[in-house]
Protein backbone atom coordinates (compact mmCIF):
# COMPACT_ATOMS: atom_id res chain seq x y z
CA UNK A 1 0.00 0.00 0.00
CA UNK A 2 1.18 3.49 -0.68
CA UNK A 3 2.19 6.25 1.91
CA UNK A 4 -1.33 7.81 0.46
CA UNK A 5 -3.32 4.50 0.88
CA UNK A 6 -2.06 4.22 4.14
CA UNK A 7 -2.24 7.41 5.81
CA UNK A 8 -5.40 8.84 4.24
CA UNK A 9 -7.40 5.89 5.78
CA UNK A 10 -5.57 7.05 9.08
CA UNK A 11 -6.46 11.04 8.29
CA UNK A 12 -10.31 9.75 7.48
CA UNK A 13 -11.07 7.84 10.95
CA UNK A 14 -9.51 10.59 13.23
CA UNK A 15 -6.20 8.90 14.03
CA UNK A 16 -4.13 12.16 12.89
CA UNK A 17 -5.80 13.61 16.23
CA UNK A 18 -5.29 10.93 18.02
CA UNK A 19 -1.63 10.56 17.09
CA UNK A 20 -1.46 14.34 18.25
CA UNK A 21 -2.68 13.94 21.74
CA UNK A 22 -0.65 11.10 22.26
CA UNK A 23 2.35 12.94 20.68
CA UNK A 24 2.22 16.14 22.08
CA UNK A 25 3.64 14.30 25.72
CA UNK A 26 7.09 14.42 24.54
CA UNK A 27 6.52 16.84 20.82
CA UNK A 28 6.19 20.03 23.20
CA UNK A 29 9.28 19.72 24.72
CA UNK A 30 11.61 18.76 21.63
CA UNK A 31 9.81 21.96 20.32
CA UNK A 32 10.86 24.34 23.33
CA UNK A 33 13.82 23.17 22.40
CA UNK A 34 14.30 24.57 19.22
CA UNK A 35 16.39 27.83 18.57
CA UNK A 36 13.90 29.58 16.44
CA UNK A 37 13.93 32.97 16.68
CA UNK A 38 11.19 35.48 15.65
CA UNK A 39 10.69 35.45 12.01
CA UNK A 40 12.38 32.13 10.88
CA UNK A 41 11.03 29.70 8.57
CA UNK A 42 10.45 26.12 9.70
CA UNK A 43 9.61 23.31 8.44
CA UNK A 44 6.78 20.12 9.95
CA UNK A 45 8.26 16.89 8.03
CA UNK A 46 5.25 14.51 8.10
CA UNK A 47 3.10 16.77 9.52
CA UNK A 48 -0.40 14.61 10.22
CA UNK A 49 -2.58 17.19 12.21
CA UNK A 50 -0.20 19.88 12.08
CA UNK A 51 -0.11 20.51 15.57
CA UNK A 52 3.42 20.99 15.42
CA UNK A 53 3.71 23.73 12.75
CA UNK A 54 1.01 25.56 14.42
CA UNK A 55 2.93 25.42 17.67
CA UNK A 56 5.94 26.47 15.87
CA UNK A 57 4.31 29.59 14.94
CA UNK A 58 2.45 30.39 17.39
CA UNK A 59 4.59 29.52 20.75
CA UNK A 60 7.83 29.57 19.04
CA UNK A 61 7.57 32.62 17.38
CA UNK A 62 8.68 31.58 13.52
CA UNK A 63 7.44 33.85 10.86
CA UNK A 64 6.20 31.18 8.50
CA UNK A 65 5.75 27.39 9.50
CA UNK A 66 5.20 24.94 6.49
CA UNK A 67 4.18 21.40 6.69
CA UNK A 68 4.87 18.66 4.66
CA UNK A 69 2.78 15.08 4.19
CA UNK A 70 2.79 12.57 1.82
CA UNK A 71 -1.40 11.86 2.40
CA UNK A 72 -3.20 14.07 0.87
CA UNK A 73 -5.99 13.58 3.80
CA UNK A 74 -3.52 14.47 6.46
CA UNK A 75 -2.78 17.58 4.70
CA UNK A 76 -6.78 18.35 4.16
CA UNK A 77 -7.45 18.20 7.86
CA UNK A 78 -4.26 19.57 9.27
CA UNK A 79 -5.28 22.80 6.83
CA UNK A 80 -9.08 22.48 8.54
CA UNK A 81 -7.73 22.81 12.06
CA UNK A 82 -5.68 26.00 11.50
CA UNK A 83 -6.54 29.44 11.31
CA UNK A 84 -3.09 31.66 10.64
CA UNK A 85 -2.28 32.59 7.50
CA UNK A 86 1.54 31.93 8.33
CA UNK A 87 1.10 28.26 8.54
CA UNK A 88 1.03 26.06 5.54
CA UNK A 89 0.91 22.70 4.27
CA UNK A 90 2.34 20.74 1.33
CA UNK A 91 1.17 17.40 -0.08
CA UNK A 92 5.19 16.04 -0.89
CA UNK A 93 7.22 13.36 -0.56
CA UNK A 94 10.28 12.53 1.94
CA UNK A 95 11.96 11.11 -1.20
CA UNK A 96 11.96 14.04 -3.17
CA UNK A 97 10.98 17.14 -1.38
CA UNK A 98 10.08 20.51 -3.29
CA UNK A 99 11.90 22.92 -1.58
CA UNK A 100 14.36 25.16 -2.66
CA UNK A 101 18.18 25.16 -1.14
CA UNK A 102 18.38 27.05 2.27
CA UNK A 103 14.33 27.68 2.36
CA UNK A 104 14.14 26.74 5.94
CA UNK A 105 15.82 27.53 9.51
CA UNK A 106 15.00 25.15 11.14
CA UNK A 107 12.98 21.60 10.80
CA UNK A 108 10.88 19.07 13.35
CA UNK A 109 9.97 15.40 12.61
CA UNK A 110 7.63 13.63 15.20
CA UNK A 111 7.19 9.97 14.63
CA UNK A 112 7.77 10.29 10.49
CA UNK A 113 10.95 10.10 10.10
CA UNK A 114 11.08 6.37 9.30
CA UNK A 115 8.53 5.95 6.79
CA UNK A 116 11.03 7.74 4.59
CA UNK A 117 11.62 5.58 1.22
CA UNK A 118 15.58 6.16 1.57
CA UNK A 119 16.14 7.85 4.92
CA UNK A 120 20.19 8.73 4.07
CA UNK A 121 18.59 10.39 0.84
CA UNK A 122 15.89 12.84 3.19
CA UNK A 123 18.82 13.38 5.20
CA UNK A 124 20.63 14.74 2.44
CA UNK A 125 17.67 16.12 1.27
CA UNK A 126 17.43 18.41 4.42
CA UNK A 127 20.82 19.48 4.40
CA UNK A 128 20.25 21.12 1.12
CA UNK A 129 16.40 22.60 2.11
CA UNK A 130 18.05 24.18 5.42
CA UNK A 131 20.33 26.89 5.48
CA UNK A 132 24.05 26.43 7.16
CA UNK A 133 23.13 26.48 10.90
CA UNK A 134 19.98 25.34 10.57
CA UNK A 135 18.52 22.40 12.43
CA UNK A 136 16.79 19.09 12.24
CA UNK A 137 15.43 17.92 15.64
CA UNK A 138 14.15 14.47 14.42
CA UNK A 139 11.87 12.53 16.87
CA UNK A 140 10.72 8.81 16.99
CA UNK A 141 8.98 6.63 19.04
CA UNK A 142 10.15 3.31 16.40
CA UNK A 143 13.68 2.73 16.69
CA UNK A 144 15.80 -0.20 17.98
CA UNK A 145 16.66 0.59 21.50
CA UNK A 146 12.62 0.89 22.09
CA UNK A 147 11.78 -3.01 21.57
CA UNK A 148 8.07 -2.41 22.44
CA UNK A 149 7.64 -0.65 19.19
CA UNK A 150 9.32 -3.37 16.83
CA UNK A 151 5.97 -5.48 16.35
CA UNK A 152 4.50 -1.91 15.25
CA UNK A 153 5.86 -2.61 11.40
CA UNK A 154 3.20 -5.63 11.42
CA UNK A 155 0.01 -2.93 11.22
CA UNK A 156 1.37 -0.82 9.27
CA UNK A 157 1.82 -1.30 5.33
CA UNK A 158 4.13 1.30 4.69
CA UNK A 159 7.89 -0.15 5.06
CA UNK A 160 9.61 1.42 8.13
CA UNK A 161 13.60 1.89 9.08
CA UNK A 162 14.76 0.73 12.37
CA UNK A 163 17.81 2.61 13.49
CA UNK A 164 19.08 2.73 16.61
CA UNK A 165 19.89 5.43 18.64
CA UNK A 166 24.30 5.26 17.55
CA UNK A 167 22.70 4.30 14.19
CA UNK A 168 20.93 8.29 13.85
CA UNK A 169 23.92 9.40 14.70
CA UNK A 170 26.09 7.78 12.18
CA UNK A 171 23.78 8.37 9.39
CA UNK A 172 23.24 12.18 10.48
CA UNK A 173 27.17 12.27 9.81
CA UNK A 174 27.01 9.88 6.91
CA UNK A 175 24.69 12.92 5.43
CA UNK A 176 26.73 15.87 6.30
CA UNK A 177 24.91 17.13 9.35
CA UNK A 178 26.88 17.87 13.18
CA UNK A 179 24.94 15.71 15.54
CA UNK A 180 24.27 18.66 18.21
CA UNK A 181 22.78 16.02 20.85
CA UNK A 182 20.46 13.00 21.43
CA UNK A 183 18.47 12.06 24.06
CA UNK A 184 15.33 9.93 25.53
CA UNK A 185 12.90 12.30 25.70
CA UNK A 186 10.03 10.78 28.40
CA UNK A 187 6.39 10.97 28.01
CA UNK A 188 5.72 11.55 31.96
CA UNK A 189 1.90 12.42 31.21
CA UNK A 190 0.46 9.02 30.04
CA UNK A 191 -1.28 7.12 32.52
CA UNK A 192 0.34 4.26 34.16
CA UNK A 193 -1.96 1.48 35.79
CA UNK A 194 -0.98 0.49 39.13
CA UNK A 195 0.95 -2.90 38.69
CA UNK A 196 -2.35 -5.50 39.57
CA UNK A 197 -4.04 -4.18 36.80
CA UNK A 198 -0.78 -6.25 34.26
CA UNK A 199 -1.05 -7.90 32.38
CA UNK A 200 -2.64 -5.35 29.68
CA UNK A 201 -3.42 -4.89 26.10
CA UNK A 202 -0.14 -3.89 25.85
CA UNK A 203 2.49 -4.77 28.34
CA UNK A 204 3.10 -7.65 30.70
CA UNK A 205 3.97 -5.59 33.72
CA UNK A 206 3.63 -2.20 35.11
CA UNK A 207 7.60 -2.35 35.09
CA UNK A 208 7.38 -2.40 31.33
CA UNK A 209 5.09 0.22 30.97
CA UNK A 210 7.58 2.43 32.87
CA UNK A 211 10.52 1.34 30.85
CA UNK A 212 8.64 2.36 27.44
CA UNK A 213 7.34 5.45 28.55
CA UNK A 214 9.50 7.16 31.37
CA UNK A 215 12.86 5.27 30.12
CA UNK A 216 12.87 5.09 26.36
CA UNK A 217 10.05 7.48 25.69
CA UNK A 218 10.88 9.20 22.54
CA UNK A 219 14.50 9.57 20.80
CA UNK A 220 15.45 12.78 19.63
CA UNK A 221 18.76 13.33 17.44
CA UNK A 222 19.20 16.95 16.58
CA UNK A 223 21.18 16.98 13.63
CA UNK A 224 22.90 20.99 12.28
CA UNK A 225 23.78 22.14 8.42
CA UNK A 226 27.33 22.70 8.80
CA UNK B 1 -2.09 28.45 -0.02
CA UNK B 2 -0.59 31.94 -0.34
CA UNK B 3 1.23 33.57 -3.22
CA UNK B 4 4.63 33.95 -1.12
CA UNK B 5 4.94 30.02 -1.13
CA UNK B 6 6.25 29.85 -4.18
CA UNK B 7 9.18 32.07 -2.87
CA UNK B 8 10.63 28.43 -1.57
CA UNK B 9 8.89 25.33 -3.62
CA UNK B 10 10.61 24.12 -6.55
CA UNK B 11 9.89 20.75 -8.77
CA UNK B 12 10.77 17.99 -6.52
CA UNK B 13 11.97 16.16 -9.57
CA UNK B 14 15.19 18.18 -10.07
CA UNK B 15 14.79 21.12 -7.94
CA UNK B 16 14.17 24.05 -10.72
CA UNK B 17 12.15 26.53 -10.51
CA UNK B 18 8.33 26.35 -10.90
CA UNK B 19 5.77 28.44 -12.92
CA UNK B 20 2.55 29.41 -11.27
CA UNK B 21 -0.77 28.93 -12.95
CA UNK B 22 -3.61 29.87 -10.85
CA UNK B 23 -7.14 29.64 -11.81
CA UNK B 24 -9.04 30.69 -8.75
CA UNK B 25 -8.32 32.93 -6.01
CA UNK B 26 -9.95 33.83 -2.85
CA UNK B 27 -8.34 37.37 -1.05
CA UNK B 28 -4.79 36.32 -0.83
CA UNK B 29 -5.59 32.65 -0.71
CA UNK B 30 -4.57 30.91 -4.37
CA UNK B 31 -7.42 28.20 -4.12
CA UNK B 32 -7.54 26.41 -7.48
CA UNK B 33 -4.51 26.37 -10.18
CA UNK B 34 -1.00 24.54 -10.87
CA UNK B 35 2.65 24.30 -11.38
CA UNK B 36 4.72 23.96 -14.13
CA UNK B 37 7.99 22.63 -13.57
CA UNK B 38 10.15 25.18 -15.90
CA UNK B 39 12.87 22.08 -16.83
CA UNK B 40 10.87 19.09 -16.29
CA UNK B 41 7.58 20.36 -17.62
CA UNK B 42 5.85 18.56 -15.23
CA UNK B 43 2.57 19.42 -13.89
CA UNK B 44 1.41 19.53 -10.43
CA UNK B 45 -2.14 20.80 -9.25
CA UNK B 46 -3.79 23.02 -6.56
CA UNK B 47 -6.52 21.82 -5.57
CA UNK B 48 -8.75 23.43 -2.63
CA UNK B 49 -5.79 25.53 -1.75
CA UNK B 50 -3.42 22.49 -1.35
CA UNK B 51 -0.53 22.32 -3.73
CA UNK B 52 0.61 18.38 -4.22
CA UNK B 53 4.20 18.80 -5.19
CA UNK B 54 4.66 14.62 -4.87
CA UNK B 55 6.54 13.72 -8.01
CA UNK B 56 4.16 12.80 -10.73
CA UNK B 57 4.32 8.99 -10.82
CA UNK B 58 3.35 8.90 -6.44
CA UNK B 59 -0.15 10.75 -7.48
CA UNK B 60 -2.25 7.32 -8.22
CA UNK B 61 -5.11 9.66 -10.06
CA UNK C 1 38.73 39.00 45.57
CA UNK C 2 40.33 36.53 42.79
CA UNK C 3 38.88 33.52 41.11
CA UNK C 4 41.39 31.74 43.17
CA UNK C 5 40.91 33.25 46.62
CA UNK C 6 36.65 32.91 46.07
CA UNK C 7 36.67 29.11 44.90
CA UNK C 8 39.61 28.12 47.10
CA UNK C 9 37.36 28.85 50.24
CA UNK C 10 35.18 26.93 49.00
CA UNK C 11 37.42 24.03 48.28
CA UNK C 12 38.20 24.03 51.84
CA UNK C 13 35.07 24.40 53.55
CA UNK C 14 32.87 21.32 50.92
CA UNK C 15 30.68 23.38 48.67
CA UNK C 16 32.31 21.75 45.94
CA UNK C 17 31.11 18.39 46.66
CA UNK C 18 27.59 20.43 47.68
CA UNK C 19 27.91 21.53 44.51
CA UNK C 20 27.92 18.66 42.71
CA UNK C 21 25.12 16.95 44.60
CA UNK C 22 22.78 20.19 43.79
CA UNK C 23 23.80 20.48 40.42
CA UNK C 24 24.03 16.66 39.42
CA UNK C 25 19.87 16.62 39.61
CA UNK C 26 19.88 19.20 36.19
CA UNK C 27 23.63 18.13 34.97
CA UNK C 28 23.05 14.51 34.36
CA UNK C 29 20.21 15.10 32.26
CA UNK C 30 22.31 18.03 30.14
CA UNK C 31 25.39 15.01 30.18
CA UNK C 32 23.14 12.27 28.70
CA UNK C 33 21.79 14.58 25.80
CA UNK C 34 26.04 15.10 24.55
CA UNK C 35 26.88 13.51 21.35
CA UNK C 36 29.68 12.39 23.16
CA UNK C 37 31.62 9.23 20.83
CA UNK C 38 33.82 6.63 22.32
CA UNK C 39 37.41 8.06 22.15
CA UNK C 40 36.13 11.48 22.14
CA UNK C 41 38.21 14.39 23.96
CA UNK C 42 36.02 16.39 26.39
CA UNK C 43 36.56 19.92 28.45
CA UNK C 44 34.56 20.70 31.32
CA UNK C 45 34.53 24.51 31.75
CA UNK C 46 34.74 25.45 35.47
CA UNK C 47 34.69 21.73 36.86
CA UNK C 48 34.82 22.27 40.86
CA UNK C 49 34.76 18.81 42.36
CA UNK C 50 35.62 17.28 38.76
CA UNK C 51 32.12 15.37 38.80
CA UNK C 52 31.25 16.02 35.24
CA UNK C 53 34.57 15.03 33.76
CA UNK C 54 34.38 11.64 35.41
CA UNK C 55 30.59 11.18 34.37
CA UNK C 56 31.50 11.80 30.54
CA UNK C 57 34.65 9.19 30.85
CA UNK C 58 32.52 6.42 32.41
CA UNK C 59 28.99 6.80 31.63
CA UNK C 60 29.69 9.38 28.27
CA UNK C 61 32.44 7.00 26.86
CA UNK C 62 35.61 9.54 26.29
CA UNK C 63 38.31 8.87 25.44
CA UNK C 64 39.96 11.61 27.51
CA UNK C 65 38.35 14.04 29.81
CA UNK C 66 39.67 16.93 30.88
CA UNK C 67 38.58 19.35 33.62
CA UNK C 68 39.47 22.93 33.56
CA UNK C 69 39.15 25.41 36.96
CA UNK C 70 40.82 28.30 37.92
CA UNK C 71 41.08 27.67 41.67
CA UNK C 72 43.95 25.38 42.43
CA UNK C 73 41.65 24.39 45.28
CA UNK C 74 39.44 22.77 43.11
CA UNK C 75 41.45 21.10 41.53
CA UNK C 76 43.28 19.50 44.16
CA UNK C 77 39.98 18.25 45.70
CA UNK C 78 38.92 17.04 42.17
CA UNK C 79 41.86 15.15 41.55
CA UNK C 80 41.60 13.47 44.76
CA UNK C 81 38.33 12.29 44.20
CA UNK C 82 39.60 11.24 40.60
CA UNK C 83 40.26 7.21 40.39
CA UNK C 84 40.79 7.47 36.29
CA UNK C 85 43.86 7.74 34.42
CA UNK C 86 42.18 9.45 31.50
CA UNK C 87 40.53 12.17 33.74
CA UNK C 88 42.92 14.70 33.61
CA UNK C 89 42.43 18.31 35.67
CA UNK C 90 44.40 21.86 34.84
CA UNK C 91 44.64 25.21 36.60
CA UNK C 92 44.18 27.86 34.00
CA UNK C 93 41.64 30.47 33.41
CA UNK C 94 38.32 31.45 31.25
CA UNK C 95 39.58 34.23 29.61
CA UNK C 96 43.08 32.52 28.41
CA UNK C 97 42.66 28.98 27.50
CA UNK C 98 45.93 26.63 27.42
CA UNK C 99 44.68 24.22 24.62
CA UNK C 100 45.70 24.07 21.36
CA UNK C 101 43.18 24.80 18.20
CA UNK C 102 40.50 21.85 17.98
CA UNK C 103 42.06 20.09 20.97
CA UNK C 104 38.44 18.80 22.18
CA UNK C 105 35.62 17.51 20.14
CA UNK C 106 32.56 18.73 23.16
CA UNK C 107 32.57 21.12 25.79
CA UNK C 108 30.39 20.97 29.00
CA UNK C 109 30.06 23.80 31.95
CA UNK C 110 27.75 23.91 34.46
CA UNK C 111 27.14 27.16 36.98
CA UNK C 112 30.70 28.55 35.48
CA UNK C 113 30.62 30.08 32.42
CA UNK C 114 28.85 33.36 33.85
CA UNK C 115 32.07 34.02 35.71
CA UNK C 116 34.09 34.84 32.67
CA UNK C 117 35.84 38.28 32.92
CA UNK C 118 35.12 38.79 29.65
CA UNK C 119 32.35 35.70 28.04
CA UNK C 120 32.13 36.69 24.83
CA UNK C 121 35.76 36.33 24.21
CA UNK C 122 35.58 33.22 26.04
CA UNK C 123 32.89 31.88 23.56
CA UNK C 124 35.29 32.30 21.13
CA UNK C 125 38.10 30.35 22.68
CA UNK C 126 35.82 27.46 23.17
CA UNK C 127 35.28 28.08 18.88
CA UNK C 128 39.05 27.76 18.92
CA UNK C 129 39.64 24.71 20.88
CA UNK C 130 36.39 22.58 19.17
CA UNK C 131 36.87 20.95 16.24
CA UNK C 132 34.53 21.92 13.25
CA UNK C 133 31.16 20.08 14.60
CA UNK C 134 32.14 19.89 18.25
CA UNK C 135 29.04 21.07 20.61
CA UNK C 136 29.32 23.31 23.49
CA UNK C 137 26.53 22.88 26.39
CA UNK C 138 26.41 25.40 28.87
CA UNK C 139 24.28 25.08 31.72
CA UNK C 140 23.75 28.10 34.08
CA UNK C 141 21.07 28.54 36.92
CA UNK C 142 22.19 32.56 37.32
CA UNK C 143 20.43 34.50 34.44
CA UNK C 144 18.31 36.85 33.48
CA UNK C 145 14.72 34.73 33.42
CA UNK C 146 15.56 33.19 36.74
CA UNK C 147 15.26 36.15 39.35
CA UNK C 148 15.40 34.24 42.09
CA UNK C 149 19.18 33.87 41.38
CA UNK C 150 19.56 37.50 41.19
CA UNK C 151 20.68 38.30 44.43
CA UNK C 152 23.83 35.68 44.24
CA UNK C 153 26.09 38.51 43.19
CA UNK C 154 25.94 40.03 46.40
CA UNK C 155 27.14 37.03 48.43
CA UNK C 156 29.60 36.11 45.66
CA UNK C 157 33.26 38.52 45.23
CA UNK C 158 33.77 37.40 42.02
CA UNK C 159 31.83 39.74 39.36
CA UNK C 160 29.07 37.41 37.54
CA UNK C 161 27.80 38.06 34.05
CA UNK C 162 23.51 38.06 34.15
CA UNK C 163 22.40 36.97 30.60
CA UNK C 164 18.75 36.64 29.52
CA UNK C 165 18.21 33.16 27.52
CA UNK C 166 17.77 35.32 23.74
CA UNK C 167 21.34 37.10 24.93
CA UNK C 168 23.31 33.82 25.48
CA UNK C 169 21.73 32.80 21.95
CA UNK C 170 22.67 36.19 20.54
CA UNK C 171 25.88 36.09 22.14
CA UNK C 172 26.79 32.24 20.91
CA UNK C 173 25.92 33.75 17.30
CA UNK C 174 28.15 36.33 17.67
CA UNK C 175 30.95 34.20 18.73
CA UNK C 176 30.57 32.33 15.65
CA UNK C 177 28.73 29.53 17.04
CA UNK C 178 25.67 27.87 15.78
CA UNK C 179 22.63 27.54 18.48
CA UNK C 180 21.79 24.27 17.92
CA UNK C 181 19.39 24.36 20.99
CA UNK C 182 18.18 25.62 24.19
CA UNK C 183 15.90 25.20 27.17
CA UNK C 184 15.22 25.11 31.09
CA UNK C 185 15.90 21.66 32.68
CA UNK C 186 13.89 21.55 35.18
CA UNK C 187 15.43 20.02 38.64
CA UNK C 188 13.11 17.39 40.13
CA UNK C 189 14.77 16.53 42.87
CA UNK C 190 15.00 18.75 44.71
CA UNK C 191 12.28 18.60 47.59
CA UNK C 192 9.72 21.07 47.84
CA UNK C 193 8.14 21.14 51.47
CA UNK C 194 4.48 21.67 52.03
CA UNK C 195 2.44 24.93 51.39
CA UNK C 196 1.97 25.72 55.28
CA UNK C 197 5.77 25.95 55.45
CA UNK C 198 6.06 28.71 53.95
CA UNK C 199 8.02 31.28 53.72
CA UNK C 200 11.04 29.63 53.84
CA UNK C 201 14.87 31.28 54.09
CA UNK C 202 15.08 31.02 50.34
CA UNK C 203 11.46 31.56 49.33
CA UNK C 204 7.93 33.84 50.34
CA UNK C 205 5.56 30.49 48.69
CA UNK C 206 5.49 27.11 47.36
CA UNK C 207 4.46 28.49 44.29
CA UNK C 208 7.76 30.43 44.15
CA UNK C 209 9.62 27.32 45.05
CA UNK C 210 8.50 25.61 42.24
CA UNK C 211 8.56 27.80 39.42
CA UNK C 212 12.42 28.39 40.40
CA UNK C 213 13.51 24.76 40.42
CA UNK C 214 10.78 22.78 38.54
CA UNK C 215 10.03 25.25 35.59
CA UNK C 216 13.08 27.71 35.00
CA UNK C 217 15.51 24.96 36.46
CA UNK C 218 19.03 25.04 34.70
CA UNK C 219 19.14 27.59 31.40
CA UNK C 220 20.91 25.16 28.80
CA UNK C 221 22.33 26.93 25.43
CA UNK C 222 24.08 24.35 23.43
CA UNK C 223 26.66 25.63 20.77
CA UNK C 224 27.90 23.80 17.26
CA UNK C 225 31.15 25.36 16.00
CA UNK C 226 30.51 25.43 11.99
CA UNK D 1 49.35 14.69 35.25
CA UNK D 2 50.15 11.86 32.22
CA UNK D 3 52.86 13.55 29.68
CA UNK D 4 49.89 12.78 26.63
CA UNK D 5 48.54 15.69 28.12
CA UNK D 6 51.00 17.89 26.42
CA UNK D 7 49.69 17.20 22.87
CA UNK D 8 46.66 19.42 23.54
CA UNK D 9 48.18 21.95 25.85
CA UNK D 10 49.21 24.93 24.72
CA UNK D 11 50.71 28.51 25.87
CA UNK D 12 48.07 30.50 27.62
CA UNK D 13 49.20 33.65 26.37
CA UNK D 14 50.07 33.39 22.61
CA UNK D 15 48.58 29.59 22.20
CA UNK D 16 52.29 28.80 21.08
CA UNK D 17 53.93 25.09 21.78
CA UNK D 18 55.26 24.72 25.30
CA UNK D 19 58.07 22.95 26.59
CA UNK D 20 57.96 19.93 29.10
CA UNK D 21 60.52 20.08 32.07
CA UNK D 22 60.05 16.67 34.33
CA UNK D 23 61.61 17.25 37.32
CA UNK D 24 59.61 14.03 39.22
CA UNK D 25 58.21 11.14 37.68
CA UNK D 26 55.71 8.52 39.28
CA UNK D 27 55.25 5.64 36.44
CA UNK D 28 53.10 6.87 33.55
CA UNK D 29 52.48 10.19 35.81
CA UNK D 30 54.14 14.12 35.62
CA UNK D 31 54.04 14.95 39.63
CA UNK D 32 56.75 17.77 39.53
CA UNK D 33 58.18 20.04 36.69
CA UNK D 34 57.36 23.17 34.20
CA UNK D 35 56.09 23.93 31.11
CA UNK D 36 58.38 26.92 29.17
CA UNK D 37 56.64 28.46 26.91
CA UNK D 38 58.20 28.15 23.15
CA UNK D 39 57.83 31.58 22.44
CA UNK D 40 57.01 33.74 25.61
CA UNK D 41 59.41 32.19 27.24
CA UNK D 42 57.08 32.20 30.47
CA UNK D 43 57.27 28.99 32.87
CA UNK D 44 53.96 27.41 34.30
CA UNK D 45 54.69 25.18 37.13
CA UNK D 46 53.42 21.29 37.45
CA UNK D 47 52.92 20.63 41.31
CA UNK D 48 51.73 17.41 42.64
CA UNK D 49 50.84 16.44 39.30
CA UNK D 50 49.00 19.65 38.46
CA UNK D 51 49.89 22.10 36.02
CA UNK D 52 48.67 25.50 36.28
CA UNK D 53 48.51 27.28 33.34
CA UNK D 54 46.77 30.30 34.15
CA UNK D 55 48.17 33.43 33.02
CA UNK D 56 51.35 34.20 34.74
CA UNK D 57 49.75 37.41 36.70
CA UNK D 58 47.23 35.20 37.57
CA UNK D 59 49.02 33.30 39.81
CA UNK D 60 49.34 35.68 43.31
CA UNK D 61 52.45 34.09 45.09
N1 LIG E 1 7.18 9.09 2.32
C1 LIG E 1 6.43 10.00 2.95
N2 LIG E 1 6.39 11.28 2.49
C2 LIG E 1 5.63 12.22 3.13
N3 LIG E 1 4.90 11.96 4.22
C3 LIG E 1 4.92 10.71 4.72
C4 LIG E 1 5.67 9.68 4.12
N4 LIG E 1 5.49 8.55 4.84
C5 LIG E 1 4.66 8.86 5.85
N5 LIG E 1 4.32 10.16 5.79
C6 LIG E 1 3.43 10.90 6.71
O1 LIG E 1 4.04 10.91 7.98
C7 LIG E 1 3.03 11.00 8.99
C8 LIG E 1 3.40 10.04 10.11
S1 LIG E 1 2.28 10.09 11.46
C9 LIG E 1 2.95 11.44 12.45
C10 LIG E 1 2.20 12.72 12.24
C11 LIG E 1 2.61 13.87 13.17
N6 LIG E 1 3.98 14.29 12.96
C12 LIG E 1 2.41 13.53 14.64
O2 LIG E 1 3.32 13.65 15.43
O3 LIG E 1 1.29 13.14 15.00
C13 LIG E 1 1.71 10.68 8.32
O4 LIG E 1 0.89 11.82 8.30
C14 LIG E 1 2.11 10.21 6.93
O5 LIG E 1 1.19 10.59 5.94
N1 LIG F 1 37.68 32.89 35.47
C1 LIG F 1 37.67 31.61 35.83
N2 LIG F 1 38.52 30.73 35.26
C2 LIG F 1 38.51 29.41 35.61
N3 LIG F 1 37.64 28.88 36.52
C3 LIG F 1 36.78 29.73 37.11
C4 LIG F 1 36.75 31.11 36.80
N4 LIG F 1 35.76 31.68 37.54
C5 LIG F 1 35.21 30.69 38.28
N5 LIG F 1 35.82 29.52 38.03
C6 LIG F 1 35.50 28.21 38.61
O1 LIG F 1 34.18 27.86 38.23
C7 LIG F 1 33.63 27.00 39.22
C8 LIG F 1 32.19 27.46 39.46
S1 LIG F 1 31.33 26.44 40.60
C9 LIG F 1 30.71 25.12 39.57
C10 LIG F 1 31.54 23.89 39.64
C11 LIG F 1 31.00 22.67 38.91
N6 LIG F 1 30.92 22.89 37.46
C12 LIG F 1 29.64 22.25 39.44
O2 LIG F 1 28.68 22.13 38.66
O3 LIG F 1 29.50 22.04 40.64
C13 LIG F 1 34.50 27.11 40.45
O4 LIG F 1 35.14 25.88 40.67
C14 LIG F 1 35.47 28.22 40.12
O5 LIG F 1 36.76 28.04 40.65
Amino acid sequence: MSVRDEFDAWAADGRDRGMEQRHWHTAKHVLSRMPVESGDAVLDLGSGSGYAARALREAGGAGRAVGLDGAPGMVENAREYTDDESVEFVVGDFGALPFADDSFDHCFSMEAFYYAPDPLHTLEELHRVLRPGGTFYCAVNFYEENRYSHEWQERISVPMTRWSAPEYRAKFREAGLYVAGQDNVPDREVEIPPADEFPTEGFETRAEMVERYRELGTLLTVGVVP
Amino acid sequence: MKESLVDILCDPLDKSDLELHVTKREGDEIIEGKFVGTVTGEEYPIEDGIPDLRPPDMRDE
